[in-house]
């Protein structure tokens, strides 16, 4: 218990970070080291499967998205570190009172009452994806294809500037 | 039921609502596209995370994680999308904040 | 069976007819023509065909062909009689436009709409169920658009949209209404409404809320500023939409439904035809006012729908025949005002009657045709107009309404006083404009209705007859 | 056997995607054109034509419904489909941009298929978010900044939309414990004390559900979205995309009857009505034609949600129907918009006029669904309207009735708007060589008023036969 309230806190700091920090590439790292965190939360609740995914995907994968964009706008990305850090910080400094504010907000009125009814689902996490849902495994197949022509129209057309 | 279980979950309600507040305050408050899709990852971890505690709290949690690996293939898809949009407003107008895009109103 | 057919001929040839007029136009424009009059007069002799078998007694009931139970169609006295007066006028209407329209654009769609339009009246008039006589309602409120706005000028299509948003929030209104019947009756079909309702009367709010899908139709008084502007379409047109069947449907739906189906709570015998009566009144004043030729027979029109609606109103069977004999006496003669109208604008070019005068010397076949007209909208015997006028009024004084009775005397001392005015200022007096008598085939056409006006005071006991019958078979249904 | 209309697609993707590229890309477009044709027929005859491949899959663990709301919706599907695959073919002159536009195309008609049969509330997320990502890659087909915006809206609103629909699972995964629709239907039966988490979750995924949809308060990205999208796309959109990520879960949740509680009927109520109020009223301040048609749009949508309100099979019917008929009558319109921007290169209401002089058939079609759309008979949107205030008149929700009926007028009146400002009047100056638009735009209008034309006429038989038995609707 006590262990997922640390880290559950340090996946808040981070996201806090996240939002806080001046520099996008900066925010991006601090973005990879969320999902590790995540990772870390997911292994110890039971799910190391999951847990992998996340951590070649989210922490890899997506962080390499994440620079690559932000590289090839980086022209006003480095404008707007110098110009626009200091009004930017204001906006954000209310984040952490916002959540304050309403984590104890919501702690006070959230009913952790829950009625969790008990089930005896299938255990095997490999079963569960070959053999009960399948479907899913058909629309991870289509949505990557729709992922592949995602970069062919929109990275690999040339542009039409119209205006 | 489990009285620990129960307020195990409570937990993380309590800190991953809070997590995607956090993502949508990003959201609102940055004129930054990129910032923008940053929020979107943030509140996308916040409901990861939460389908896997749901999961685990009711033993369910093969189902859970097999949920959760096809979401996290669906959000780096629609995450490529969004980043091939950011890309083509930075090529159409130099620029990645929102005021390029304020053309249309009413 | 051989009756069913002809109930069917007459709703669906002119519908499903006036949709390959356009094509045939487009081959032919005199073969379109001939067809589309061809259509309307066999729509009438249909009618007229039915009219000895409805007028024993018996209704004729027509329904759906693969779902027995849904009643499509149903052919009383009431509904043939309004049948015959419509396609009647259309007929003559048609005729009239073969020479009018022939100088404009758009002449497919003119006859398709117009056709279309003689159609979904029959249809109206024919159905049976709460839910067709609103699709045939709302069907001659889009030909109505379409025609209105039918010369395209900006100006005029913004009175169509105008004219079309006034008839469809009645509309929608009369729906609510509907659905109250449906709750209270618990079925849209007239004949179980009938029989389920046998005596209650309906609730009040639903007649609030189908009447006022019945003022709008009929342009009576809060809603009737749609009327005069619809003068800017054809005067074919004008004289179908005024005169003989727009203005009528809600008059008859008025029939259908309060007359011959249901009941009605005591309070509107005395509230409909004091509304009527003010009606009447305002709008004669407005047609004193007026300037514009079609605009004072359009305010005459609304000023006259008082006297039908009071006719139907005051709960006598005196009245009620009165009211339906006046639906075809001032169909016939006020299509003839309208049709004389268009006659002297399109000669002249000239809308307004302080421009025109002394007309009669060069178009002295219209100027008669007027006269007979004006003679018959006026109530002057011997013209059919008289006899009408004259049952509805003391038809309201014997359902116990004296006072409303003196003050449609008024108006129709109003109504003598303003035709003269409109016949002096523009036939009579000193001639401004000198131009030559209308084509012959709209001459004839106006002259046949002239002579119908007249002829329907001479031998007003035929259709008298036919009226009180179908008054005393609608109300013996009821009761 | 609907799973054979995904593996069929999937299948086309796949195979014209292989070499010889330069002969699948000229076949591409017509094999398009088969599988929807295909997917039309398979829907009018279910069971015949596929009983032999059906053993085929049978032995599968795919579990889908095949019931009249997944036909229905299958059955729109294919007809905006086709029509946007022709007015692609018309729009989108080169053979390359085609070739990805009709494998786009594709990809987003199988992720409609996948979530209008699937019996799992993530895998109809699942499917939702592959419409989505397709439909946010056609946007921006054309690359203009416009598309960009647009495409970048929705793209945001439905981040968050969907992050709201997970949060829903989440806590439906913790209560219900599983999440095929079967189980909540047995959950939502047979519970006496439905937990907070259960109707939270519900709450948070119809959430999600109305931002997708465009409801009110959350249709800030819709209006954008479609006027920005190139032609075939703004049809797609309109006619069936919204509908189905949005509308169709809400209608399979009531059917489910996870919408029983009174509070979210009232909800839902509340929200329809301000929907069709406000989207009538801002349609009536637009300029631009495309613009105004997607304000209708969100108003239409108000009456389905209305309908499902009422929660009454009848309720459930009406907004089934008045789906089907939107699908139908948005595309015609917006197929009319393309046809007219063909033509003049423009979409400002304001610099036309009189267009059905020279372009009768565009015209002739647009007054069709114009005048279907506001309800007026004898057109289908008649009876639809008339099916959802009946239904919502027999559910004692009088007021609601009445407001559903006289708000027609709203929409009558700025359908008459757009009509007096583009196609009814005179012929404004500068347009004396204006021509009718193409073949590819007359033909699905002309199919489309037909049908709608049809359905409005016929209706009587319908109502019998396919939409609900007679004894529901009584006459």
């Amino acid at each position: 218990m006590t262990f997922f309230v640390l880290i559950l806190s340090a996946l808040l700091l981070v996201a806090l970070a996240t939002a806080l920090v001046a520099d996008l590439l900066v925010a991006a790292i601090w973005l990879a080291l969320l999902s590790v965190l995540t990772t870390i939360a997911m292994f110890y609740l039971n799910s190391p499967l999951a847990a992998v995914f996340e951590l070649s995907i989210c922490a890899g994968l997506i962080t390499v998205i994440f620079i690559s964009t932000i590289s090839l706008t980086r022209l006003t990305s480095n404008q707007e570190k110098k110009t626009a850090a200091r009004t930017r910080l204001k906006k954000y400094i209310w984040l952490p009172m916002v959540m304050l504010v309403i984590g104890i907000a919501l702690y006070l009125t959230l009913d952790i009452n829950l009625t969790l009814p008990l089930l005896t689902p299938e255990t095997d996490v490999r079963k569960v994806i070959w053999n009960l849902r399948q479907f899913d495994l058909l629309g991870m197949l289509i949505i990557l294809l729709v992922g592949v022509f995602g970069v062919v129209v929109l990275f690999k057309e040339k542009f039409n500037n119209e205006r | 039921m489990n009285g620990d279980l129960n307020q195990l979950f409570g937990l993380f309600l309590l800190f991953l609502s809070l997590l995607l507040i956090a993502g949508v305050y990003l959201i609102t408050a940055t004129r930054n596209l990129i910032r923008i899709l940053i929020g979107m990852e943030i509140m996308t971890k916040a409901v990861t995370l939460l389908i896997i505690a749901a999961g685990y709290v009711t033993a369910n949690i093969a189902l859970a994680q097999s949920i959760v690996i096809t979401l996290i293939i669906v959000e780096v898809v629609v995450l490529l999308v969004g980043a091939g949009i950011v890309v083509g407003v930075f090529m159409l107008t130099g620029d990645i904040s929102v005021k390029a895009l304020k053309n249309m109103r009413g | 069976m051989q009756n069913e057919l002809l109930v069917v001929v007459i709703v669906f040839l002119p519908i499903f007819g006036a949709f390959f007029l356009p094509l045939i136009g487009s081959a032919n424009e005199k073969m379109r023509n001939i067809f589309a009059l061809l259509m309307v007069v066999t729509a009438f002799l249909a009618s007229l065909m039915l009219l000895p078998e409805v007028m024993r007694g018996t209704v004729i009931s027509v329904s759906f062909p693969f779902i027995p139970a849904l009643g499509l169609f149903h052919a009383d006295l009431l509904a043939v009689f309004m049948a015959i007066v419509s396609s009647m006028v259309g007929s003559i209407i048609i005729l009239y436009s073969f020479e009018y329209i022939s100088h404009y654009e758009n002449r497919n769609e003119y006859y398709f709409m117009v056709v279309l339009f003689l159609g979904a009246m029959m249809g109206l008039v024919f159905s049976r169920n709460l839910l067709f006589l609103y699709l045939f309602w709302e069907i001659t409120a889009i030909v109505c658009w379409r025609l209105i706005g039918f010369f395209r000028e900006k100006k005029y299509v913004l009175m169509a949209d105008k004219a079309f948003i006034v008839t469809v929030f009645g509309a929608l209104m009369m729906l609510i209404g509907f659905l109250m019947i449906y709750e209270q009756a618990g079925s849209f079909d007239l004949g179980t409404i009938k029989e389920n309702m046998k005596g209650t009367p309906i609730s009040n709010v639903a007649v609030f809320f189908i009447l006022f899908g019945i003022f709008s139709k009929s342009a009576t008084l809060p809603l009737h500023t749609w009327l005069p502007d619809a003068g800017v379409a054809p005067s074919p047109v004008t004289a179908l939409l005024h005169a003989a069947v727009l203005v009528k449907i809600g008059v008859y739906v008025f029939a259908r439904l309060f007359v011959a189906t249901l009941v009605l709570d005591d309070i509107w015998h005395t509230l409909v035809p004091f509304i009527a009566a003010v009606s009447a009144l305002i709008t004669a004043g407005a047609a004193f006012i007026e300037t514009d030729i079609k605009r004072i027979i359009a305010y005459s029109t609304i000023s006259q729908l008082g006297f039908i609606l009071l006719g139907l109103s005051v709960n006598t069977e005196l009245g009620i025949a009165g009211g339906l004999l006046y639906i075809l006496m001032h169909g016939i003669a006020k299509g003839g005002l309208f049709l004389c109208a268009g006659i002297v604008e399109q000669k002249t070019k000239v809308k307004d009657i302080t421009q025109l005068g002394g007309l009669i010397t060069t178009m002295p076949i219209t100027a008669i045709s007027f006269l007979f007209c004006a003679f018959s909208v006026m109530g002057i015997p011997p013209f059919g107009g008289f006899f009408s006028k004259y049952m509805v009024v003391a038809g309201a004084v014997q359902g116990g309404h004296p006072i409303i009775a003196l003050v449609f005397l008024i108006g129709a001392i109003m109504t003598i006083l303003y035709l003269f005015r409109l016949f002096n200022l523009v036939f009579l007096g000193e001639l401004r404009l000198d131009r030559s008598e209308g084509s012959s085939v709209m001459t004839v056409s106006v002259f046949l209705l002239a002579i119908l006006s007249l002829a329907g005071g001479i031998f007003v006991s035929y259709p008298a007859e036919v009226a009180r019958t179908a008054v005393v078979q609608a109300l013996e249904l009821v009761k | 056997m609907t799973l054979l209309l995904i593996i069929f697609f999937l299948a086309a993707v796949l195979i014209i995607n292989l070499p010889p590229k330069a002969f699948f890309k000229k076949i591409a477009f017509w094999l398009a054109l088969f599988l929807l044709l295909l997917q039309l027929v398979f829907v009018f005859l279910p069971r015949s034509l596929w009983t032999g491949l059906n053993t085929l899959c049978s032995s599968n663990n795919f579990s889908m419904v095949q019931d009249s709301l997944s036909m229905v919706m299958l059955l729109s599907i294919a007809i905006v489909g086709l029509v946007a695959l022709l007015v692609a073919k018309a729009h989108i002159k080169s053979e390359n941009k085609l070739f990805n536009f009709v494998c786009l195309l594709l990809l987003c008609c199988i992720g409609m298929n996948g979530m209008v049969v699937v019996t799992d509330l993530f895998t109809l997320y699942l499917f939702l978010e592959i419409v989505a990502a397709a439909v946010y890659i056609m946007i921006v087909f054309e690359k203009n900044q416009n598309a960009y915006e647009g495409a970048f809206k929705y793209f945001i609103l439905s981040a968050i939309a969907t992050t709201l629909m997970l949060a829903g699972v989440g806590l439906t995964l913790s209560t219900v414990g599983a999440l095929s629709f079967t189980a909540l239907q047995i959950y939502f039966a047979n519970t006496a004390q439905i937990s907070a988490g259960a109707t939270i979750g519900v709450l948070l995924f119809m959430a999600g559900l109305f931002i997708k949809s465009g409801l009110v308060p959350f249709h800030g990205w819709l209006p954008d979205a479609y006027q920005a999208a190139p032609n075939p796309v703004s049809i797609l959109l309109a006619g069936i995309v919204t509908k189905s990520s949005g509308v169709y879960a809400l209608v399979r949740l009531g059917m489910l009857g996870v919408l029983v509680p009174e509070s979210l009927k009232t909800l839902l109520l509340a929200f329809g009505a301000a929907t069709i109020l406000i989207g009538a009223l801002a349609a009536l301040w637009q300029k631009d034609f495309k613009r105004m048609l997607a304000y209708s749009s969100i108003s239409q949508v108000g009456y389905i949600v209305l309908s499902l309100g009422a929660g009454t099979l009848l309720g459930y019917a009406g907004a089934i129907f008045h789906m089907f008929n939107h699908a139908i009558l948005k595309s015609l319109l917006f197929v009319n918009s393309a046809a007219v921007e063909s033509r003049t290169g423009t979409r400002d209401m304001d610099a036309m006029g009189g267009f059905a002089a020279k372009m009768p058939w565009t015209g002739a079609t647009s007054v069709i669904g114009a005048l279907s759309i506001s309800g007026i008979p004898p057109f289908s949107g008649f009876w639809s309207k008339l099916v959802i205030v009946i239904a919502l008149w027999k559910a004692g929700l009088h007021y609601y009735a009445a407001f559903a009926i006289l708000a027609s007028l709203l929409t009558l009146s700025y359908m008459l708007y757009m009509q007096r400002k583009v196609f009814f009047g005179k012929l404004i100056e500068g347009y004396d060589d204006l021509r009718e638009a193409g073949f590819l735009y007359i033909l699905p209008s002309v199919i489309l008023a037909l049908i709608t034309i049809g359905l409005g006429i016929g209706f009587p038989f319908i109502v019998g036969t396919m939409l609900m038995p007679v004894a529901i609707f009584n006459w």
